[in-house]
């Protein structure tokens, strides 16, 4: 067994496994991210990933376009964000609830919509997919390069958006304005920066990039769209945000860890253990919040999350 | 817009401003029949407020009077309900702080506003809005930094992370931030609050410069030496109005005194002589560390007797803090040991703190000793909540409770709408009264005073003041930390001073060498 | 430009407080119309089974109040967990924490008398609860590891953890689903009106709701808990022990989210299966804030949920409507009742520049 | 309002479903209902996604309008309300899948028993396969779906002795990517034919050019050059023999196992479209001869419930 499990196939497969599980996940934390670092907390994002899964598959299928659909995708997640930014932040309501209370709807609407259009027919629809594509010379690279090399293009573009999340945070006048509404509004606002216009574009972008994440699962990563589709993945990717002590590197690591050990255990699967499936399933979050442990002593939350900010409020 | 000045060009990134000419009598600032009200309370009443080029405006008023309101309106950060604002002659629309920057006024604000886990530089770059580019020019910001910093003798390295400095360095990037932006209009709520002497002394240079380049500062204070000091003129505000105003040089501390609280106000206490009874605290051989884990106190050892006051002098950030947090319960110690009225107390245990018949009246009074969005009776409660006349079985005695929480809040004078208004509705002083009904009502045996008067009004200090010399006629062992150096040497009948976490040396508090103390505070041993 | 300011109002009184939340009921109805009608539905229908499901019969408004129990309870839980800022997001997985041990325990009855079984289960399931809330207030407390985060992944640990004990040890004989024995007789909550599901567990809720009430407001323990949610160092500083506080919190809010657990093994199921909890411990979240962290308010809150659940799922079979118009409805009766109870204290207003 | 009710005499069908009717089990018998509303001229109302805690509720609206027949799944959370609800109501007839056995006088149950298909996919697989390695992506280990694993196995040992087969399980009854992930698992390891239990392999199969096998349906349209065939199940039968024998007064709670297997036309083998021709002629040959003993009965699938795992 442990033959098998240093096998060459067997590792490049695992790459290519963690790669293509931590590719939603990227993308709604990534977002999450941005929406954390201005203070807010988006607990719509499990229900926004689903609105982009079914919006983005619709489209693509009414259209026959895969961008259209990603494009589709992205924008109702920035409409079901501007929602989220108008009941947090202009209203400052509670950021759990609304998040939740999102979800929720959002839930409901994307299987309302999907049991409208199509009704219940005998097998699902599907759309042509996305295809793998095969970068030059770097996929030949032996036993990392089918594993890193090989994918569909969402999932280059989710790894090229780290660094750009990380620079845009760390090296431009916007991610200084973004990370002080975040740590202190009060601060942002004697300065001149209009702190519930950025925590409005950072909902609305972060929105975004929770919509292609959805859609990612249903129209690369499969072709179909189901209820469960999304399966937890949102809030998977809040609790990356925090192993990753909100910044994006760290925080793809933890997604990139995620999807590698949920590789594996599907792998681990199929090699014949007596042990009950459910062990297998429960290893990834096991996992998750052991190296939480390793992580928290330095974490540090945005001063500012989930405060409202209202100029002539006192004492908030 | 003929006849006004056009608002200082930010691009140019040079400080010169237009010269200050004598001719030119147009005010800078012109606020006329300001009214704001909150709810029901009026916090500022038809005011009327102007601001001249090169002019230092003191404004002056109780804890609550309504300067902070005034000015947040100034700078676009409250709305208003009546009256207009006038900017070099031009009325304009302040809705926002943006719009204010954008007409050359800045402010420093009474609650720091800068981010504990960002740079200085960080911190000071957000400040700019001059050029058009996406990312960071940290470089360009860094050389123009440090040109001001030459230019207005204030250093701090751009590169720290602000939480790291201490309360003085601090202030300094804030007034930084507002030069960065070349404002010409300066707005300064109490920023020497926090200041050590040799500190403020500083600040008022920079600040004679601005006047001199013909920038006007608002300049809010409750220390009134400080305001006959700088100031060109004062404003007096009381409930809302403005109740006078006067050139500087017209008046006297004891008037303004006057003048802010509507009665006399005794400028200093009388010191009592009590003789000393036998020892009560007793701090053996203390080492401390402070949050980066260096070393903050260092081997400090401490009696304080009976029926004394001993005062701790010393710049803020030299150990006092540290020292006090473990004499609260609140840090623990790497060696040494405290004894209160003769029983060890057991470091880094608040409750071993709270049984021991010590006071405790911090530093930070909002973010440890008060429980801000909980009721009068709940911080009065804080401490003793559970003890057998409060509570039997795990359940509350409400009667006593009550009956207690009205009696302190007539004792101490309390000034609140009940014993169940939210703590936040109180002003700075009654805050400060909470606390010490609350630790003073149970005759403890020592008194711990960590800067007990920052940022109280006359009133309220002068109240402070004459608590703490009754606990001292009344027996207990008192000790006062504070940077106000007039404070300790008015209270104190012993004198030590602390300098990077060990005592220079002490004296007594009569007739003790205001310069001599000065420079132990500098850390120069004699 | 138009901005949307929110001016603080002198808190609304008397009939507006109540004016206020009708107010919210009908913009909710009214916003329902759009999905009901886009779906082909007839409206004034539609709204009348809204009401019938829940309210119209005597079975129909028993149900309710059977949905309403569980979510008491993790209402309840959450509410108390937030209020000392311990940001539980595990009610969910503390839930099945109860509902494991209460099968258990009922399982293994015997012919133990129910005066012995029923405390029994419903100390064991309030204890498994606890202790499952106790895992991340441990490490909140010792290793800092953020509760959100902890409580939330916890919740899919113990769902496998149920998932290995029903395919597993717990795993009724000669069945293949994941699906346990019956609890004995004995060990059932007792049905306490004829024909219906009105069972002990829904007066317990609202007991519930007093005994919190009581703690919260009457005890040393109310007044500590409160005083670390709202300010943790001035807390410790008054010489609280802070981490014991946090940790019976834990425990207290734990325990209630179990105790719906046992209620759905006891009143519902009378066994352990996977699919027990169609989300209570999250519904939970929203009850509790909608409730303002208060336990009257959630005993409200969850009363309000239950009718829109109950109502709006017998809604769409009655007319056709796919079923997950209710979410939809559900999710906007949630917004649009936090919006209206913010006009409590503040008004709207739009300025233009 | 009132109650929308029906045309006097109209024969009325309500289904609760515990799942989402994508689900295929639960899909297959909507689509059943849907056909008999045309074929049969039933009147038919469903709920799906039925949580454990509503069964009984929704289960007593459905009694207390006067259905004339309720269907659904039973299994795990609906086991003990419908009976329940059926014991309150003797004059309605009620049929579930379920796992146990039927209740005099009106509760019947039905089950899924495509083993025999199953099996006979398992021979294609066993000699189509070239690496000898067959993969299974299952939702969880439950009878319903041991049966089918166990049968594909034993169809495949029968006709090739090296085979070797991988399961795994993806913990529910939707998760495609996950499904997905554990199929490329099993054909990284060297699995070329793949039975999908559940949704979400073909497309794995699909971009590695490998062969699978659908589930419950024909679903060869989902992966024209992918799916082979695979066992399907039908339960028009059994709804049909339901209406009738209820309109005809002639109702009996039984076990109406037989109406889903190949005998009564309950069960088959998808067709192969175009593996038809592109399949070794022997292979079809064997299977058509198999097909043809079981529907007379002269062979029977052996059927095995145990959990199967991976060799
Ligand atoms: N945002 C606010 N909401 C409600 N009331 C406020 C607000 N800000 C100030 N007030 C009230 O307005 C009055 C004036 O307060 P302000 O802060 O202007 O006083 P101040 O003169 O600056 O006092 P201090 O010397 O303590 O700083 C007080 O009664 C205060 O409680
Ligand atoms: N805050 C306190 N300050 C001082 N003594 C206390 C305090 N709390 C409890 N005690 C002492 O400890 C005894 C036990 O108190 P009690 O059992 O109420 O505390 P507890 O519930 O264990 O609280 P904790 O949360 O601190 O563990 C009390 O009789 C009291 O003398
Ligand atoms: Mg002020
Ligand atoms: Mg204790």
């Amino acid at each position: 067994m442990i033959g098998e499990i240093l096998s060459v196939t067997f590792i490049t497969g695992l790459i290519g496994a963690m790669m293509r599980m931590a590719t939603p996940i990227i993308f709604a934390m990534l977002g999450e991210i941005i929406t954390e670092r201005a203070g807010v907390l988006n607990l719509g994002i499990e229900g926004i990933m689903l609105m982009g899964a079914m919006t983005g598959f619709l489209v693509t299928l009414s259209t026959g376009s895969l961008w259209t659909g990603v494009f589709a995708a992205a924008l109702v997640g920035m409409v079901f964000a501007l929602i989220m930014a108008v009941l947090v932040v202009y209203l400052g309501l509670s950021q759990h609830v609304s998040g939740l209370g999102i979800t929720l709807f959002a839930t409901g609407l994307a299987m309302f919509i999907y049991r409208l259009y199509f009704g219940s027919p005998t097998v699902p629809p599907i759309v042509k997919p996305f295809s793998r594509i095969e970068i030059p010379l770097l996929s030949k690279i032996p036993i990392l390069g089918q594993g890193l090399f090989h994918h569909y293009s969402l999932t280059y573009i989710a790894v090229l958006l780290i660094p750009a999340v990380a620079i845009l945070l760390y090296k431009t006048k916007v991610g200084l304005k973004i990370r002080t509404v975040g740590e202190n509004p009060f601060a942002a606002d004697t300065v001149g920066v209009n702190v519930n216009l950025t925590r409005t574009l950072c909902l609305v972008a972060g929105g975004a990039l929770m919509g292609i994440g959805g859609a990612f699962l249903t129209l690369a990563h499969q072709n179909m769209f189901l209820l469960d589709v999304i399966g937890g993945r949102g809030w998977v990717a809040v609790a990356m945000v925090i192993f990753g002590n909100w910044d994006p590197v760290k925080g793809a690591i933890g997604a990139l860890l995620f999807g590698l050990v949920d590789g594996l255990q599907l792998r681990l699967q199929g090699l014949g253990l007596h042990v009950s499936f459910d062990i297998f399933l429960m290893i990834p979050y096991v996992i998750t919040i052991i190296a939480l442990i390793g992580v928290s002593r330095r974490a540090s939350v945005p001063a500012a999350l989930l405060q409202p900010y209202r100029r002539e409020d006192k004492g908030g | 817009m003929p006849g006004a000045q056009p608002v200082p060009d930010s691009t140019k990134g040079r400080y010169d401003l237009p010269a200050k000419t004598a001719a030119n009598d147009t005010p800078v600032i012109e606020m006329r029949g300001i009214t704001k009200r909150f709810l029901d309370n009026v916090a500022n009443d038809q005011i009327d407020f102007t601001l001249h080029a090169g002019e230092i405006c003191a404004l002056l008023g109780e804890n609550g009077a309504g300067k902070t309101t005034l000015m947040n309106v100034l700078f676009g950060y409250y709305s208003f309900d009546e009256g207009s604002i006038s900017v070099r002659g031009e009325q304009v629309a302040l809705a926002s702080p943006k719009d204010a920057i954008a007409n050359g006024i800045g402010m420093i604000h009474q609650h720091f506003t800068l981010v504990p886990t960002q740079t200085v530089l960080e911190n000071i770059v957000i400040a700019t809005r001059d050029e058009k580019r996406f990312f960071l020019n940290l470089k360009g910001a860094r050389k123009k930094l440090l040109d001001i910093q030459k230019q207005f003798g204030l250093y701090v390295d751009p590169d720290t992370r602000v939480w790291t400095l201490s309360i003085g360095q601090q202030q300094k990037v804030e007034i930084l931030k507002a030069l960065y932006r070349n404002s010409s209009v300066l707005i300064m709520d109490e920023p020497t609050a926090v200041l050590a002497p040799q500190e403020t002394v500083e600040l008022f240079k920079t600040l004679r410069v601005l006047a001199e380049e013909g920038r006007s500062v608002i300049f809010i204070s409750h220390k009134l030496h400080e305001v006959m000091e700088i100031s060109d003129r004062v404003v007096v505000l009381r409930n809302g109005k403005v109740v006078n105003q006067k050139r500087t040089a017209d008046t006297d501390v004891k008037e303004l005194a006057n003048m802010m609280v509507g009665r006399e106000v005794l400028e200093r206490i009388e010191r009592q002589v009590v003789e000393p009874g036998e020892p009560v605290l007793e701090v053996n051989d203390l080492n401390v560390l402070n949050d980066k884990g260096l070393e903050a106190v260092k081997n400090f050892t401490l009696t304080v007797r009976r029926g004394e006051i001993l005062g701790i002098a010393g710049v803020s950030g030299n150990g006092q803090t540290e020292m006090c947090e473990v004499l609260f319960g609140v840090r623990g110690a790497e060696t040494g040991t405290v004894s209160v009225g003769g029983q060890p107390l057991r470091l880094g245990h608040p409750l071993s703190s709270v049984r021991s018949g010590l006071a405790r009246i911090p530093e930070d009074r909002i973010h440890m000793g008060l429980l801000m969005d909980m009721t009068v009776e709940d911080n009065l409660q804080l401490e003793n909540h559970w003890t057998g006349r409060f509570a039997r079985n795990g359940l509350r005695k409400f009667d006593e409770i009550a009956a207690n929480s009205q009696t302190l809040i007539t004792d101490y004078s309390i000034k609140t709408d009940g014993k169940d208004a939210p703590a936040k509705s109180l002003s700075g002083g009654n805050l400060q009264k909470i606390i010490l009904a609350r630790e003073l009502s149970s005759e403890p045996e020592v008194v711990l005073a960590s800067q007990p008067t920052r940022g109280l009004d006359v009133g309220a200090t002068e109240y402070i003041h004459q608590r703490m010399v009754e606990e001292k006629v009344r027996g207990a062992g008192v000790v006062l930390v504070s940077d106000d150096l007039d404070e300790v040497m008015g209270l104190s009948d012993r004198i030590i001073v602390m300098y990077e976490g060990e005592i220079m040396g002490e004296v007594a508090g009569s007739g003790a060498d205001r310069e001599q103390i000065g420079l132990w505070m500098t850390g120069v041993k004699s | 430009m138009i901005r949307i300011q929110l001016v603080k109002r002198t808190p609304l009184t008397g009939w507006y407080r109540v004016l206020v939340p009708l107010l919210a009921v009908v913009t909710t109805l009214v916003l329902s119309a759009i999905p009901i009608l886009i779906a082909g539905g007839n409206l004034w229908q539609s709204y009348y089974y809204l009401f019938y499901g829940a309210l119209g019969t005597r079975f129909n408004l028993l149900e309710t109040f059977v949905k309403a129990s569980p979510l008491i309870f993790t209402g309840l839980a959450v509410a108390f967990a937030f209020r000392a800022k311990f940001w539980n997001i595990g009610a969910e997985g503390q839930l099945l924490a109860g509902a494991i041990v209460a099968t258990w325990i009922g399982m293994a009855g015997g012919s133990a008398p129910a005066i012995v079984l029923l405390p029994s289960i419903m100390i064991g399931g309030f204890l498994a609860g606890g202790a499952w809330a106790a895992v991340p207030a441990l490490l909140k407390t010792k290793l800092n590891v953020d509760d959100v985060v902890s409580t939330l992944l916890l919740n899919f640990v113990i769902l496998h953890i149920m998932g290995a004990l029903l395919f597993g040890p717990m795993q009724k004989t000669g069945a293949s689903w994941p699906i346990s024995e019956e609890i004995v007789e004995a060990a059932r909550y007792p049905i306490l009106l004829a024909r219906s599901r009105f069972h002990l567990g829904i007066p317990l809720a609202f007991a519930a709701v007093l005994v919190i009430w009581f703690i919260n407001s009457k005890t040393v323990f109310g007044f500590r808990s409160r005083a670390v949610g709202v300010n943790i160092h001035a807390a410790r500083y008054g010489g609280i022990n802070t981490t014991s506080v946090i940790l019976k919190t834990a425990l207290i809010s734990g325990g209630l989210a179990g105790l719906a657990g046992v209620g759905e093994v006891a009143a519902i199921q009378y066994h352990l299966l996977s699919d027990l909890s169609p989300g209570y411990g999250y519904t939970g979240i929203v009850i509790a804030m909608l409730g303002n962290l208060h336990p009257v308010g959630v005993g409200l809150a969850a009363i309000f949920f239950s009718i829109i659940n109950v109502g709006s799922q017998t809604m769409s079979r009655m007319t056709g409507v796919p079923s997950y118009i209710s979410g939809v409805i559900e999710g906007m009766a949630l917004i649009v009742m936090l919006i209206f109870l913010l006009m409590n204290e503040y008004k709207v207003r739009v300025v233009r520049k | 309002g009132s109650e929308p009710e029906a045309e006097e005499g109209a024969f009325r069908v309500a289904a609760l479903y515990q799942t989402a009717i994508e689900e295929p089990w639960d899909g297959v018998i909507h689509q059943a209902c849907l056909q008999a509303e045309i074929d049969l001229g039933i009147e038919y109302e469903f709920t799906e996604q039925v949580a454990a805690a509503d069964i009984e509720k929704v289960l007593r609206e459905y009694a207390e309008r006067g259905f004339d027949l309720i269907v659904g799944d039973a299994f795990l959370a609906g086991e003990a309300p419908s009976r329940r609800v059926a014991a309150d109501y003797p004059e309605i007839a009620f049929a579930f899948g379920s796992e146990f056995g039927p209740v005099d006088p009106n509760y019947s149950v039905f089950d899924n028993w495509i083993h025999e298909p199953a099996y006979l996919s398992g021979v294609i697989a066993g000699m189509v396969t070239n690496s000898n390695i067959l993969g299974v992506v299952a939702a969880i280990p439950i009878n319903e779906v041991n049966r089918l694993v166990n049968a594909f196995k034993a169809g495949a040992l029968s006709v090739n002795p090296d085979i070797r087969v991988k399961i795994a399980y993806i913990g529910g009854w939707f998760d495609p990517p996950k499904a997905k992930e554990a199929a490329l698992a099993q054909i990284e390891a060297g699995a070329d034919l793949i039975f999908a239990e559940r949704f979400g392999v073909f497309e794995a199969a699909r971009e590695n050019g490998v062969l699978a096998f659908g589930n419950m349906s024909d679903q060869n349209s989902l992966a024209p050059d992918t799916v082979i065939t695979g066992p399907v199940w039908n339960m028009y039968p059994t709804i049909e023999y339901l209406v009738n024998t209820v309109r005809a007064g002639a109702f009996v709670a039984q076990d109406l196992k037989d109406f889903s297997m190949m005998g009564k036309g309950g069960a088959s083998l998808a067709p192969l479209h175009g593996f038809e021709e592109k399949a070794p002629a022997e292979v079809i040959t064997l299977v058509r001869d198999l097909e043809a003993q079981i529907m007379a009965g002269t062979f029977r699938v052996p059927i095995s419930e145990e959990q199967p795992i991976s060799d």
